[in-house]
């Protein structure tokens, strides 16, 4: 069943995708899932071992499930300090 | 306490926070902005931070940082927005009794600040290029 | 540059001597006197130094610094005289490309700078007495 | 043959023995000769091991020689910072 999640994009990932957030409609269990088909649908060429995820503002692993109404981060490689 | 801030870090000001009569330790680590990354030139970074995320991420570290060493008192700040060559871009103290933890801890916060906080940099470059800057652990060499 | 002084430390100035463009990491060390050694509540100190040997030993270290990790910048100053709670005897900073080099240096100077040294400190005990701290290596605990 | 030297000495080694140099004239070869003969004129606590001797400014060993007109630098343990 599909869902309908709030996806944000940050740094390059916002640069390759052309924006910085859009609502879709996915067939998605878990956060992997959302990473993968976006991936797919925006072409980022980041693999997913370097890049990080946060679901409705907590930090996430890439097996953490999603519901209808989440907000997804997806974060590219950090690089603080 | 972790802070974003897209002012100028202020070390001497902030040092002051960590002080306490029963501390005989403190050390310090700054980040600097350097003119150079793996051969290219840099002229200037560009921070882009998810504030909301930076800070409890940033205050979990600091946790962990005080559940594994004797420490008194830490802090960590990090600027956002553009910064020059020279500029002080992340700020770690930590105070304690002695100073094997003071180091640990400092060194501590910072490892884990660089690799998990929703940070990153993007390089302005001599030539006209910019790019944003890999992870630590990605690229085969870490800045700072 | 190894430095004795008989002023307030001032680490903010003490930094900016360290600048550089090619500098990624800055990491510095303070000792601070604090109200506690080994179970006695300590009221100030009162460091002894021999400053002409101080000075050439303390350079001494900071040169085997330069050898042993790739840095670019080092100072260290060290108070003499009496100080009272919370003040810095001690100040170390180093400036260099990445972190790793700033902390070991940074480490290896304060270290040696504690057990080369001729320095010395006698504490002022709550309870009216005092006494001439033993060397960090042949007391159990060393302070800072 | 008897040296005649200026000692000189630190913190708990001036208390100890209630002056900051004097001249002596000692039978001495080395620096822990040095140590030795005045550390039972003084009565000094401390072991040698946790000491440090220069001569004429410069940071010596125990073993280094002491030459007649020579100023040795007696430290007791040392605890900088």
């Amino acid at each position: 069943m599909s869902k309908t999640l709030t996806v944000r994009y940050f740094a390059g990932f916002r640069e390759h995708a052309g924006l910085d957030r859009e609502t879709v409609s996915l067939d998605a269990a878990t956060a992997r899932d959302v990473f993968e088909q976006l991936k797919q649908r925006h072409g980022s060429p980041e693999p997913l071992a370097h890049c990080k995820v946060a679901i409705n503002d907590e930090m996430a692993d890439w097996s953490s499930p999603v519901e209808d109404g989440d907000t997804i981060l997806l974060f590219p490689p950090v690089a603080g300090g | 306490m972790m802070q974003i801030t897209r002012q100028a870090i202020r070390p001497d000001e902030l040092r002051a926070r960590l002080n306490d009569p029963a501390a005989g330790a403190y050390a310090s680590f700054e980040g600097w902005i350097r003119n150079e990354n793996e051969g290219h030139d840099v002229l200037r970074l560009e921070y882009e931070v998810y504030e909301p995320l930076a800070v409890t991420e940033g205050e979990k570290v600091i946790a962990e940082a005080r559940a594994k060493f004797p420490i008194l008192h830490a802090d960590c700040v990090h600027r956002s927005g553009l910064l020059e060559i020279g500029e002080c871009a992340v700020w770690v103290g930590v105070s304690s009794g002695h100073r094997d933890e003071a180091f640990l801890a400092c060194r501590y916060i910072i490892d884990q600040v660089k690799v998990r906080l929703p940070i990153w940099k993007k390089e302005h470059y001599a030539d006209g290029h910019s790019g944003w800057v890999n992870c630590e652990r990605c690229a085969t060499h870490g800045n700072g």
